[in-house]
């Protein structure tokens, strides 16, 4: 039932906002909407965390400890970014650079983007997950495209045609995935696309059939999650985008895309029982770390270089999932975790600070500290966690990645060592000059509501030093889920 | 420690401070006879020093407490070194004080004393001279420990006094490493106590001196202390050199009564006198090098003590 | 019942509950660095209240480590409730750990109470901050020492390290300030990396990150050298060892003095720790050659720290670079160790050992010491180049006076520390004819001569340091308005002078101290036996010193001989100028400089460096002379790895080429790729 | 000849077709010919349905085969009409290859699809089993399609045409996906066409031509 809440608030909250959504309080209606949900959220957490996973409505949708976390997780950075918006949004209109009209679309989207992202994560069935990231694609190009710029415009025709490609190679994954499964299960009572269905019998499926079905699988979302070489949208939606827009992508739809990966790896290493997915990914995730690396060294775009770093997170996630095994896991989906919120964060400042400084080019922003305490230390402190500085959670992630890939595959160590070096780099190298020296820019208009951005640090703090049992646990038993 | 001990290492401190100035005065006399000039006579230096302690201070107007603290600091180094060093009896209190390498350092903080005092009233000269006394400082240890790690091989220790009875307990034994570290040794000698090739004592042409220069400001009962550690300075290299290479008549531990020690002076000053007419010698017939040529010298004297090591190591003595 | 008794009881009490004590301690420096935020602008609470007391706790820091040292009982493990699941925080304090307490407490308490007179409100950080910085710099250096599990060792680790980075970009407006902390994060952090990896190679199995689980595993030889050449990149790194040391010179220099010191005298010390744990405690096993690669890089690093220290021109500076030639003193004495260890000569790499831990504590004395009085003379007078000081001994004689103690002891002079430390290394070099190598036996030797080098280039190096800045005449007439510092500065620069001399004459202490080290990580000592003031490392035959009766003696003969002059000789004292040569208008400015005293070095050891020079012309008017001296392994190595980077970038930035059908390419020929890797 | 054996031999008939307007779709460039071409493919497509809807005797996919009528042979294909008449890019300029060379890789891409979908095939118990093969070769040419082509309007008619192929995959292999499925595919579509739909507008507005060489200004410089 509170399943059925957790989908239907965010439509309702599209419906809404779709009417209201010019008024002044639209931005408090969004995040007050968000509230809710996240609210809707917890009370099913706490179910899944009494009565364990749960399925309902014949099947369709189900909770268990793999999903849920990443439901909680989605609807909190949601929550947050709706929170943030609000000022930042407040200013760009000040700007001119929206109108109205475009705010309301934008706080449409933004809801329909987040219904579509709860049906991703909560649906069984294969077919409805590839229709959700179909959706989520579709209400983020519009969001992408939103200041209607020729560079916002451009942005959005690349990752429309980008991901609809890629998505469409989903499909036919999905297709022969369905063609597998309907030998063994049938076609009756349209079970044989139900993910817990699959996993059941994964063991009988047709391994050939599957090999290909999982290579369209991850080509097609591994476009969404921003997997080298399929990456391209990703630097360019992220910097042209509304920076709220920015911190949903790189916080919540790469996860969800890399979530939807996951999903169909069970089922296909179930079924070829090698280790070629894990390898797969392995590699996949390598290269998209190495070269995340390296991109971040020549940018000038303060959204677009935490684009690359995103893509080059989302690597390291995918090295650790291709790992397998339950430290790999557990290091990956903490990682999923702190990245998220530690970048969502970054994104906060970043937008902030560009607004400060009138651009987003590095070069015209200076002396963070100097004008506004606040967001120069959030930038200062979330570069920081987010380039694996302990005591901040990404880096007990990394810790765990590093030390299991030394243990398991050490020739891939090398690579990992330059990916992080040449990030910590290219990063700090850049974020040092904005935050430091001297700068005669005035302080924004609306006091930047960067509590989000604390709340988010605090937690990837804690996560650094302590972990509550009931997360460990829960993220023990997802990686025991996710096996390989 | 019984009385006599403490008698015997007094007494050797004070024949040190005693005829110190006289083998400088010895070595000053043959080196005239060499050039053929009239020699002063052997007490010059005593009235030299008798003078000095009488005249007036001229001090510096901004010379700070270090400069006038650093004669008295290097006569009472100086002094120690004697007491340490076993020239005429092994068996001395002071000897387990410091042992070879550590003498060498009580001879470099003797050294850095002098160059901070000379750098203290600020002249041209005086920087000049502690920088490049400095540098020969720097240049000639290396030399002079592996002359040590010569000895070590030998005696199994680097305590003087254990050297000295290792070598004395079976006589006359020459071994062809100590060769080689004699002659290293010679040549550190020469260049620590600011003689010719490296230096000139008798020298005041300004652009040349290296110790003279160091020694420009200090005066009367200043001066003489200075003058009277570096002859004590020499008198304890001298001593070093025999107690390593010629260790002969040098009353041992246990074998220490009235007569051997008797002996052991006469073998002392004997050995003073070859050895100053040797040195003597040595310095009239070598030039003086330019001051950027020491380095060379001195890798000529490491050179020289690594090939004993190895000569050593390969005859597996 | 007598005092002894009762002392006695009392420390068994409380080395009963040594760590807990010291965890109580560090939580108070943590806390202490919280209420810096309390009123962060108010320099007189933050100063005369937060850092005195937290030199207290440095105190009872070091306090503990001493007894935990003299008590010598079985580590005690304390577990945190803290850290990752099913891995949370070990802290274990063994002899190792007491001992670079005692070596962090005696040199923290020095340098806390001399920056509660330092830190003024000024231009950069605010002293609230800068004392939360501090703090968390000094715990997580005392965490460090205390961490029994890979994952709080290198949180601790990086939070030293990023601590310290703020502290050092206090002043950020300045860019080579900015510069430096990011030179040095990046080492520091690239560094970290490679300790993470020797701990993946260490690790006893899955989960098993705890020290305990790594003693436990065996490692085939390979893997063994893998864990130990990352963990010499790592802690090398953080120690400045060449040719990792580009960011050292940088970074000390740019900190405020009291952090310089920190740095200098401690952090490296946390590196040097490292690699006692893992060498001789997590890795079951030692090959020769590891020791003869860390005997060669520390010599290497001691020559060149010292080579580069004698032609520096800023104080500073000139003190970062003697810091890498005492850490590569320090690592010639590991070295050795290691190599006697792994020859099956334990007595002798006890004694290697002991020199190396006894010269750590010695420079975390002196080196502390010297970068305070650095700091008090910047304060003085503003200026860092020596080429702009002089004659500071009349106008601030406190500092000269102690400053003057640290320098003798930097330049390993007899009776203070820092020749005991070298004495020692010397004597253990002297066994190495004894190693059943050979060419090693007859190679090694020779090292020894090369360190006897450095030690008198040190001395060479510290007669320039304190010549130029405190003796002479004054280089600019502003520093005849040069001051003092205040009392708090002086005690600080007292108490760690006073060290400097009480382990030069009574080096027995340190000597066990050590011993109780090499006791548990070696199974032997050094002979011990001898009272307190005399040292015989391992026959009184072989090998004796004394400080005490060293110093007893200098100044016995010098009362005396100043008894007598007095007596014999009553000259009186005229005060004149100084002789001029007969050239009456000398000016201070024909002294001799900085560059000038370099350049007996700069002319020996041309190869080292990269010279720039601009000679005056005979015609020149105004003729000016200049030289730049630059490290030559910055072009050679540093620069190249960027440039390369740089290019790399380059080609991967044409794959983002803007061009959609080109992406859409990507994606299809990935596909295809795929499709035919499955086929 | 029993009608029940001549649907298999229809079918095929119907995938050659298929492909071949796909090769029809590579080798043209004039925008109006594509159009009518993707709706050609499009009727194809209804009637493969139709009659494997026929066949099978499955009633859902009768529903699915009005769908494809509605939106791929009558709705989309009038769009694009109007869109290319509003917008006046009935000529597609030179494509960035020559056509050749890309009928060439064509034959290649078919070549490797068959051969992937061999094991596939053989396991296939419809009857339109090796159908599946030819499905994957129209999706790559599509692909190739939307490599090859300048204007943006001819890379969204690639887009469409491998949707095409997708549902052939669908329908030849499977009898077609569930509809909830297949409803929701069909709806995302039209969404996302309007979007296309607005875009064109946009751009235009913006870069006065539907030319993606003006949308190559995002990149590593």
């Amino acid at each position: 039932m509170d399943l059925l809440i957790v989908l239907g608030l965010p439509l309702l909250g599209a419906l809404l906002l779709a009417l209201f959504g010019a008024r002044t309080y639209a931005a408090e209606l969004n995040a007050g909407m968000s509230f809710a949900t996240l609210v809707a959220v917890a009370f099913l957490v706490l179910r899944v965390l009494r009565h364990g996973s749960l399925l309902a409505l014949h099947e369709q949708f189900f909770v268990d400890s793999f999903n849920v976390f990443l439901v909680a997780l989605t609807a909190f950075v949601g929550f947050t970014t709706a929170l943030f918006s609000r000022p930042y949004m407040r200013i760009e209109e000040q700007r001119g650079r929206l109108s109205q009209q475009r705010l309301r679309l934008y706080h449409s989207m933004y809801q329909l983007f987040m219904a579509a992202m709860f049906l991703a994560l909560l649906t069984n069935n294969m077919g409805l997950l590839w229709v959700a990231m179909e959706a989520a694609t579709l209400s983020t190009v519009l969001l992408v495209s939103l200041y209607r710029t020729r560079a916002s415009l451009e942005a959005a025709w690349k990752y429309f045609i980008l991901c609809g490609v890629g998505i469409a190679q989903a499909l036919f994954g999905t297709i022969l995935l369905y063609f597998a499964a309907e030998h063994v299960l049938g076609r009756q009572g349209m079970t044989a696309l139900l993910w817990t269905h699959l996993n059941a019998v994964k063991g009988q499926l047709e391994p050939r059939v599957l090999g290909l079905a999982f290579v369209f699988l991850l080509v097609g979302y591994g476009t969404k999650v921003g997997l080298a070489p399929l990456h391209n949208w990703l630097p360019d939606a992220h910097a042209e985008g509304p920076t709220p827009v920015s911190a949903v992508l790189s916080g919540l739809l790469l996860n969800v895309a890399l979530y939807a990966v996951i999903r169909c790896k069970v089922l296909v290493e179930g079924s070829i029982g090698s280790y070629l997915p894990g390898r797969m990914l392995m590699t996949f995730g390598l290269l998209s770390a190495v070269l995340g690396a390296f991109f971040l060294w020549r940018q000038r775009d303060i959204k677009r270089l935490f684009g690359y770093s995103s893509i080059e997170h989302m690597g390291i996630i995918t090295f650790a999932f291709g790992i397998g095994g339950p430290i790999a896991n557990f290091a990956a989906l903490l990682h999923m975790t702190v990245h998220s919120l530690t970048k969502s964060s970054i994104f906060f400042t970043a937008g902030h600070a560009s607004q400060t400084a009138h651009t987003q080019q590095m070069d015209g922003i200076r002396g963070l500290v100097g004008i506004s305490p606040t967001i120069g230390w959030g930038l200062m402190l979330g570069s920081l966690a987010i380039l694996g500085m302990p005591p901040f959670g990404v880096f007990a992630s990394e810790f765990l990645i590093l030390t299991t890939a030394m243990r398991e595959h050490p020739w891939t160590t090398p690579f990992l060592l330059i990916a992080l070096g040449v990030a910590f780099a290219a990063i700090f190298r850049k974020v040092q000059p904005m935050v430091f020296g001297e700068s005669d820019a005035p302080p924004l208009p609306h006091s930047p509501a960067l509590v989000p951005v604390f709340i988010h640090l605090a937690i990837v703090l804690m996560l650094g030093v302590y972990m509550p049992f009931a997360l460990a646990d829960w993220y023990r038993a997802a990686a025991r889920l996710i096996g390989g | 420690m019984s009385t006599l001990t403490i008698v015997r290492q007094f007494g050797e401190v004070l024949l040190a401070i005693a005829i110190a100035p006289l083998f400088a005065g010895w070595i000053a006399q043959c080196r005239a006879w060499l050039q053929n000039r009239s020699a002063p006579p052997l007490t010059q230096p005593y009235r030299m020093l008798r003078k000095l302690f009488h005249k007036d201070v001229a001090l510096a107007t901004d010379a700070s407490p270090l400069f006038r603290m650093t004669p008295y600091i290097l006569f009472g180094t100086m002094v120690l070194a004697a007491a340490i060093i076993p020239s005429v009896a092994t068996d001395l209190p002071f000897a387990r004080v410091a042992d070879a390498i550590a003498l060498i350092g009580l001879f470099a903080t003797a050294r850095v004393f002098l160059s901070l005092a000379a750098m203290d009233i600020g002249t041209a000269f005086g920087s000049m001279g502690a920088r490049r006394d400095m540098m020969i400082g720097f240049l000639a240890e290396p030399a002079l420990l592996m002359v040590l790690f010569n000895a070590f091989l030998l005696s199994g220790s680097t305590a003087l006094p254990s050297v000295v009875e290792a070598s004395t307990a079976h006589p006359f034994l020459i071994d062809p490493s100590l060769v080689f570290a004699a002659v290293a040794f010679l040549m550190v000698l020469l260049a620590e106590n600011a003689r010719i090739p490296i230096d000139n004592p008798a020298t005041h042409l300004e652009l040349t001196m290296i110790h003279e220069a160091m020694v420009l400001e200090f005066s009367a009962r200043h001066l003489a202390l200075v003058e009277w550690s570096s002859d004590l300075k020499l008198f304890n290299y001298a001593c070093i050199g025999f107690a390593l290479f010629l260790p002969w008549g040098i009353a041992t531990h246990g074998a220490d009564g009235g007569l051997t020690l008797g002996v052991a002076v006469i073998a002392l000053l004997a050995k003073l006198i070859v050895a100053g007419a040797a040195l003597a010698l040595i310095e009239s017939l070598s030039a003086k090098l330019r001051i950027f040529r020491a380095p060379e010298y001195l890798a000529m004297a490491f050179l020289l003590a690594v090939l004993g090591l190895l000569v050593h190591l390969l005859l597996g003595a | 019942m007598s005092l002894a008794e009762w002392t006695s009881r009392y420390m068994v009490a409380l080395s009963r509950h040594d760590l807990s004590l010291v965890l109580m301690l560090v939580l108070g420096w943590l806390v202490l660095g919280a209420a810096g935020l309390i009123r962060p602008h108010r320099v007189g609470f933050v100063a005369h209240v937060l850092f005195p007391l937290g030199a207290l706790a440095a105190v009872g820091v070091a306090f503990l480590g001493a007894i935990a040292l003299l008590a010598g009982h079985s580590p005690q493990i304390l577990l945190l409730p803290l850290g990752l699941p099913n891995l949370p925080f070990h802290a274990r304090l063994d002899t190792l750990s007491a001992f670079f307490l005692l070596l962090l407490g005696l040199a923290g308490a020095g340098i806390s109470t001399f920056a509660a007179g330092y830190f003024r409100s000024g231009q950069g950080t605010a002293p609230g901050l800068l004392c939360l910085q501090y703090h968390v710099f000094l715990a997580s250096m005392a965490l460090v020492i205390l961490a029994d599990d890979a994952y709080f060792f290198m949180v601790v680790w990086e939070t030293m390290a990023l601590s310290s980075y703020f502290l050092v970009t206090s002043q950020h407006r300045i860019p080579e300030i900015r510069r430096a902390g990011f030179l040095y994060l990046l080492m520091a952090h690239i560094g970290a990396l490679c300790i993470l990896l020797s701990f993946g190679v260490l690790q006893g199995g899955r989960w098993q990150f705890t020290f305990d689980a790594m003693r436990g595993a065996s490692l085939t030889p390979f893997w063994a050298s893998a864990a130990f050449l990352l963990a010499l990149i790592g802690f090398g790194a953080k120690a400045g060892l060449v040719p990792l040391h580009v960011w050292l010179p940088e970074a000390h220099p740019a900190a405020p003095s009291p952090v310089s010191a920190l740095m200098s005298g401690l952090m490296l010390k946390t590196a040097v720790y490292g690699m006692l744990r893992i060498t001789f405690d997590l890795l079951h096993i030692r090959y020769w050659w590891w020791g003869v690669l860390v005997l060669g890089v520390g010599l290497f690093s001691a020559l060149f720290g010292a080579i580069f220290a004698a032609v520096q021109t800023d104080m500073k500076r000139l003190l970062a670079y003697s810091s890498i030639e005492n850490i590569g003193i320090i690592f010639t004495g590991i070295g050795l160790a290691i190599l006697f260890a792994a020859c099956g000569l334990p007595l002798f790499a006890a004694l290697a050992l002991t020199a190396a831990l006894i010269h750590s504590l010695n420079h975390a004395l002196f080196k502390s010491l010297l970068f305070l009085a650095t700091g008090s003379v910047l304060h003085a007078t503003n200026q860092r180049s020596l080429g702009k000081l002089g004659g500071l001994i009349r106008r601030m004689p406190w500092v000269a006076a102690l400053a003057l103690i640290g320098t003798l002891a930097i330049a390993g002079l007899p009776p203070l520390n820092g020749f005991v430390s070298e004495w020692l290394l010397l004597q253990s070099f002297l066994f190495t004819p004894q190693i059943p190598h050979a060419f090693l036996n007859m190679l090694i030797p020779l090292g020894a001569a090369l360190l006897a080098l450095t030690v008198a280039l040190a001395a060479y190096v510290m007669v320039k340091f304190y010549g130029v800045i405190f003796l002479g005449q004054h280089r600019e007439p502003s520093l005849v308005h040069a001051h003092d510092a205040d009392w708090l500065e002086r005690i600080g620069l007292a108490w760690l002078a006073l060290g400097c001399i009480a382990i030069g004459v009574m080096p027995q202490l340190a000597l066990r101290a050590a011993g109780a080290v090499t006791g548990t990580l070696l199974g032997q000592t050094v002979n011990l036996s001898s009272p307190f003031w005399w040292i015989a490392p391992i026959a009184s035959k072989q090998a004796s010193y004394s400080g005490l009766i060293l110093l007893a003696g200098i100044v016995g003969v010098v009362g005396i001989t100043f008894v007598m002059v007095r007596v014999l000789a009553h000259g009186r004292i005229r005060r004149t100028a100084s002789w001029d040569c007969g050239y009456p208008w000398q000016t201070s400015r024909m002294q001799d400089t900085a560059e000038g005293f370099g350049q007996p070095i700069r002319h020996m050891f041309g190869p080292f460096f990269r010279m720039e020079r601009k000679l005056p012309a005979p015609t020149d008017t105004a003729p000016h002379y200049q030289v730049h001296i630059e490290d030559r392994l910055w072009r050679v190595l540093y620069l190249p790895i960027a440039r390369g980077v740089q290019r790399l970038a380059d080609w991967i930035g044409l794959l983002q080429g803007g061009r959609l059908s080109i992406y859409l390419l990507y994606s299809f020929l990935t596909l295809i790729a795929l499709l035919v890797f499955v086929l | 000849m029993h009608p029940s054996h001549m649907i298999p031999e229809l079918l095929k008939l119907l995938a050659a077709s298929l492909l071949l307007i796909s090769f029809a779709m590579l080798s043209r460039r004039r925008t109006q010919r594509l159009i009518t071409l993707f709706a050609w493919q499009g009727s194809v497509l209804f009637v493969s349905t139709l009659l494997v809807a026929y066949s099978a005797g499955l009633t859902e996919l009768y529903y699915s085969a009005t769908l494809t009528l509605l939106l791929k042979v009558i709705a989309l294909p009038w769009i694009l009409h109007r869109l290319t008449r509003r917008l006046g890019a009935q000529w597609d300029s030179e494509t960035l290859v020559n056509i050749p060379i890309t009928m060439l890789v064509g034959l290649g891409l078919v070549i490797f699809a068959f051969g992937l979908a061999q094991p596939i095939s053989r396991m296939a118990t419809t009857i339109t089993r090796n159908t599946i093969g030819i499905a994957l070769a129209v999706i790559f040419l599509a692909f190739l399609m939307m490599i090859t082509r300048r204007k943006a309007i001819t890379q969204v008619i690639g887009f469409l045409a491998m949707e095409n192929g997708l549902f052939f995959a669908a329908t030849s292999a499977t009898y077609g996906m569930p509809m909830v499925i297949e409803l929701g595919i069909a709806l995302d579509l039209l969404v996302g066409f309007f979007i296309l739909g607005i875009f064109f507008f946009q751009i235009r507005e913006q870069f006065d031509s539907l030319d993606l060489s003006h949308l190559e200004s995002l990149k590593e410089e």
